[in-house]
């Protein structure tokens, strides 16, 4: 893999100027599709694009100070540590990626999550904070079964990278491990039942209260590349392996387009949870994906 | 290690300001303070400066969800007053128009609880429900909100032609049957947020004197509409729905089942709806000194007005609205009591709360 | 940007002291009958994050801190929309010596949408005419004098 | 139904009942307001309200304490002589009958009636202002500004 693939991965497919479209649109999916289960006619097109460059324009309330300086931070770190995640996916085949590509995949994809935590800290808002803690929960409790589910999956493949896992045939097991990514991903993504760290009825915006303008812009992006990312992540686990490079992508689009529409039903069919409800139904499934996913993944290491 | 966690009073889940100071250790609540005030008018003062006409718009102005309720409580305290009595069929016409506001006030109450579950969808299926009753008393008012339909001695327009709402009415109650109640009792995650959520106790109900739903939810069993009929009421049919669980699911399961019952005072009323006068056309009145007392049975529970006069003024000496929320809210803080701070929003709208009825 | 601006106005909803039927209203302009998602309006939970300020209510004592605060919060540039009759004029609650309003005695007021309460149509359009001044007045703060327009007023 | 004329006699009143207008009066005379509420507390009424009346000149206040009793409205009268606005007291049933608490701190708002034997919270409903001002002297039909203007 030379220096320019590497680039090129990360800033043009699947990268940033394949993400940031891809962000927007999924948004607008998500949006509309809810919309349309609610018998509205739902944002236009192009709304999560206006809505991102409105907040490019808008003031941001002056910061001072270290805190400033770190309220300014976290927004760009989250959009960067999404963006490279994104680039690290394993889209098109025989690109290249290295030995271990996954561990930084799964960094990459916890960042923006704390990143938030840490912003709603640091903005010292009563609401952000305890948005900030109900995030720290409810990641605490999802990661336990997203890591599981991925770490069996590879290590019943004896590999850490990303390509080996992609072209990997559907088997029970990539099965599972698929089921309980996706069992994990309305939380990653705050979005029903589980968006109870930006529950506005309780808690204002949660994280967010205090952002504004261009910083809250890059909070938006980076919420729309951790779809892409979330969504992408099981698209490739799932995809079959071709070879050409354009059905290859157009297979990758269409699975995440149809991920993103079974959140979407799913978030429009639930009521918010509680964070107590929240942390025992990840706590079963951890308890649930672990037996299965351990004890399959060790048979299979025997078996093969 | 407690903190105190102010809600309100400008927040996103609250139609209307109030502040809910909730003192809490984690995520649980141990105590609650409440500060109204917000919306606080000076009504009551107003209403002594304005004539016997002005005073039913001031006071339709109370509250923008049951300003039919405070006119007509008004009214009848006036007429009690100018010793004038509504022809019988404004009294009909003034229970189809205060169900039909029951209609509308707790759909749309079951609208704001799911917004408040985080449950957007079923708010807008409630939101999209309550779009119809709306279009019943547009058809019957001419106006969304504020109806001003009572007039001293009967009402200010005719239901032209009663029958065909029955059609509106069946369309509802398949719809409440079909869809919002299966959800609210159904689905698993609406239901995690309401059972057991916020209990008042049947001997706090009575000793907070709560009223409406919220008392029938913990197991009083007390309805103006039955025990002091008003209006046409002594001449309908219906039931009382009584719960005893005390909990947001049987406050909602008291609104769901009086809709129902609702749906038939309406049947009944229209059907039954006699002819004549719809008010006795007067416009001047000569009121005498004293005072008269008027409760109705609002959507939210019982309102009270007092009105005083003296002979020969145009202006009422004294008016005072007791109104149900008055009642109901200081029960709140033995309901939030060791709650979960994610179901506060949930449980204080459980009661129905209306802040600008409160401060008036 | 002004295409932006125009396209995607997010809404704080403040109450000072309204009797609830223009805060129902808005509410139902949101509701699948009007949804004016279509808009692109999104009803926000924290003023931070809003390009326009709905007011609602006859400004009560109380009311008046929260309200320039809520102001001062709301990042430029921005607009206020005054919903009802009652910030306009204060309504039928005139002379009560607890109301401090109308509400352009204390901030500048760029939409009037009149009625008791306005239909949720009109309220959607008072949006709509405040996102366009919205998108002229942009971060130039020469343009950050309200401009005065009322809903329903006939156009020359 | 619980009679009437038994709760007239329990508490030892000799004039009758009146209705009047939507409400069963009974003048408590010598009765204090805290043996009514005991009283009402026993036979099982429901606490309303109580709606309080300036009367003409420096006649003081009259207090109407309302109580339902099986969907009938009960009403007793009892008047303060208050020769000056500030002076006027009552007895609080805040402790037998929760209910009464936030009208009674209304009441107390609005008119500057003073209960006894209990303690206010913060302000119900003018946060900030003074507590106990005479509401109605602000609101005069006359329009003229009542001598105590409130702080802002």
């Amino acid at each position: 893999m030379t220096l320019i693939t590497a680039l090129a991965r990360l800033l043009i497919f699947p990268g940033l100027v394949f993400a940031m479209p891809a962000a927007w649109f999924f948004l607008w999916v998500e949006r509309k599709s809810v919309a349309l289960m609610q018998e509205r006619v739902g944002p236009p097109f192009m709304q999560p694009f206006f809505d991102f460059v409105k907040l490019l324009g808008k003031e941001t309330p002056p910061r001072t100070g270290i805190g400033g300086m770190l309220m300014r931070a976290w927004p760009l770190i989250a959009v960067s540590a999404a963006a490279g995640a994104v680039g690290l996916l394993p889209v098109l085949p025989s690109s290249g990626g290295f030995q271990g590509d996954l561990i930084l995949l799964l960094a990459l994809l916890e960042l923006p999550s704390v990143c938030i935590i840490a912003a709603g800290f640091s903005s010292r808002s009563i609401f952000a904070e305890i948005g900030s803690a109900r995030e720290a929960a409810l990641s605490v409790s999802y990661n336990i079964v997203f890591l599981l589910a991925i770490v069996s999956i590879a290590a019943s493949q004896h590999t850490f990278r990303l390509e080996a896992l992609a072209a990997l045939p559907a088997t029970p097991l990539l099965w599972l491990g698929v089921a309980a990514i996706l069992v994990c991903l309305p939380a990653k993504l705050h979005i029903n039942p589980f968006s109870l760290p930006n529950a506005e009825q309780e808690i204002y915006a949660g994280p967010m209260t205090e952002y504004a303008g261009a910083e809250l812009a890059m909070w938006e992006l980076a919420h729309g590349l951790e779809w892409v990312a979330g969504v992408g992540l099981v698209a490739t686990l799932v995809a079959p392996h071709v070879h050409a490079v354009w059905i290859a992508a157009c297979i990758f689009i269409a699975i995440s387009f149809a991920v993103v529409l079974l959140l979407s039903v799913l978030a429009a069919a639930t009521a918010r949870l509680a964070i107590d409800s929240s942390v025992r139904f990840y706590w079963q499934c951890t308890l649930i994906f672990a037996v299965l996913a351990i004890s399959s993944a060790i048979l299979m290491r025997f078996w093969s | 290690m407690s903190y105190k966690i102010p809600m309100g009073p400008y927040h996103p889940g609250l139609e209307e300001p109030y502040k809910l100071d909730m003192i809490c250790e984690g995520e649980t609540v141990r105590d609650a303070e409440l500060h109204i005030g917000f919306n606080f008018r000076n009504i009551e003062h107003l209403a002594e400066t304005r004539n016997y006409f002005q005073v039913i718009a001031l006071m339709e102005r109370v509250c923008g969800i049951c300003s039919f309720i405070h006119t007509l409580t008004l009214c009848q305290a006036m007429e009690k007053l100018a010793n004038v009595e509504a022809p019988p069929r404004a009294k009909y016409i003034r229970v189809i128009m205060a169900e039909l506001e029951r209609l509308h006030s707790h759909v749309l109450w079951a609208g704001i609880a799911s917004k408040l579950m985080g449950f957007k969808t079923m708010f807008m299926t409630c939101f999209a429900l309550r779009e119809k009753v709306m279009d019943v008393l547009q058809a019957i008012s001419g106006n969304r909100v504020n109806y001003s339909m009572n007039c001293i001695g009967g009402v200010n327009r005719d239901v032209e032609d009663p029958t065909a709402l029955l059609a509106l009415i069946d369309d509802l109650e398949r719809e409440m049957t079909r869809t919002v109640i299966p959800i609210f009792t159904t689905s698993s995650t609406a239901r995690s947020r309401c059972a057991g959520i916020g209990v008042l106790t049947h001997e706090k109900a009575v000793s907070c004197a709560v009223v409406g739903p919220t008392a029938r939810a913990s197991g009083v069993n007390q309805d103006l509409r039955r025990d002091a009929p008003y209006a046409a009421y002594a001449e309908m049919q219906f039931e009382v729905p009584v719960e005893q669980a005390g909990d947001v699911r049987a406050r909602l399961f008291v609104r769901a089942l009086e809709i129902m019952e609702s749906c038939r005072i309406l049947r009944q009323a229209l059907n039954n709806i006699p002819p004549g006068e719809i008010s006795t056309g007067a416009d001047k009145f000569a009121f005498v000194t004293g005072t008269a007392t008027s409760r109705v049975e609002a959507p939210r529970g019982e309102v009270m007005y007092s009105v005083s006069w003296k002979e020969g003024s145009r202006n009422p000496a004294r008016v005072h609205v007791r109104t149900p929320t008055f009642a109901n809210m200081p029960a709140v803080r033995w309901m939030v009591r060791g709650a979960r701070l994610a179901d506060t929003p949930l449980i204080q709208a459980s009661i129905d709360p209306c802040y600008s009825c409160t401060d008036r | 940007m002004c295409t932006a601006r125009r396209r995607s106005p997010w809404l704080f909803h403040m109450n000072s002291g309204s009797c609830n039927g223009c805060d129902i209203e808005i509410v139902a302009a949101l509701s699948p009958r009007y949804d004016a998602e279509q808009l692109g309006v999104l009803l926000q939970g924290s003023p931070r994050h809003a390009d326009i300020l709905c007011v609602t209510g006859p400004v009560t004592r109380k009311a008046v801190g929260a309200v320039k605060t809520v102001y001062d919060q709301v990042p430029g540039p921005k607009a206020v929309i005054a919903i009802g009759s009652c910030p306009a004029t204060t309504n039928v609650f005139i002379d009560s010596r607890t109301l401090e309003g109308p509400l352009d005695k204390h901030v500048p007021v760029d939409v009037y949408v009149p009625g008791c309460p306005p239909r949720p149509d009109a309220i959607i359009q008072g949006v709509a005419k405040a996102a366009e001044i919205l998108a002229k007045r942009g971060n130039n703060p020469q343009n950050a004098e309200p401009v005065v327009t009322f809903v329903g007023e006939v156009q020359p | 139904m619980i009679d009437l004329d038994s709760i007239r006699e329990t508490l030892g009143v000799r004039d009758p009942w009146v209705e009047s207008r939507g409400t069963h009066w009974l003048n408590p005379g010598t009765v204090s307001v805290r043996e009514l509420a005991v009283l009402m507390n026993a036979v099982g009424a429901r606490f309303v309200t109580i709606t309080a009346y300036q009367l003409p000149g420096t006649e003081g206040f009259r207090l109407e304490y309302h109580w339902d009793l099986e969907g009938r409205l009960i009403g007793f009268p009892f008047v303060i002589a208050g020769d000056t606005l500030e002076s006027a007291k009552f007895e609080s049933i805040y402790d037998l009958c929760e209910a009464a608490d936030w009208i009674e701190r209304e009441v107390h708002e609005g008119f500057a009636i003073d209960f006894t034997g209990r303690e206010y919270e913060p302000l119900l409903l003018r946060a900030g202002d003074k507590l106990g001002v005479n509401l109605r002297e602000m609101a005069a039909p006359t329009g003229v500004p009542a001598q105590k203007e409130v702080a802002k």
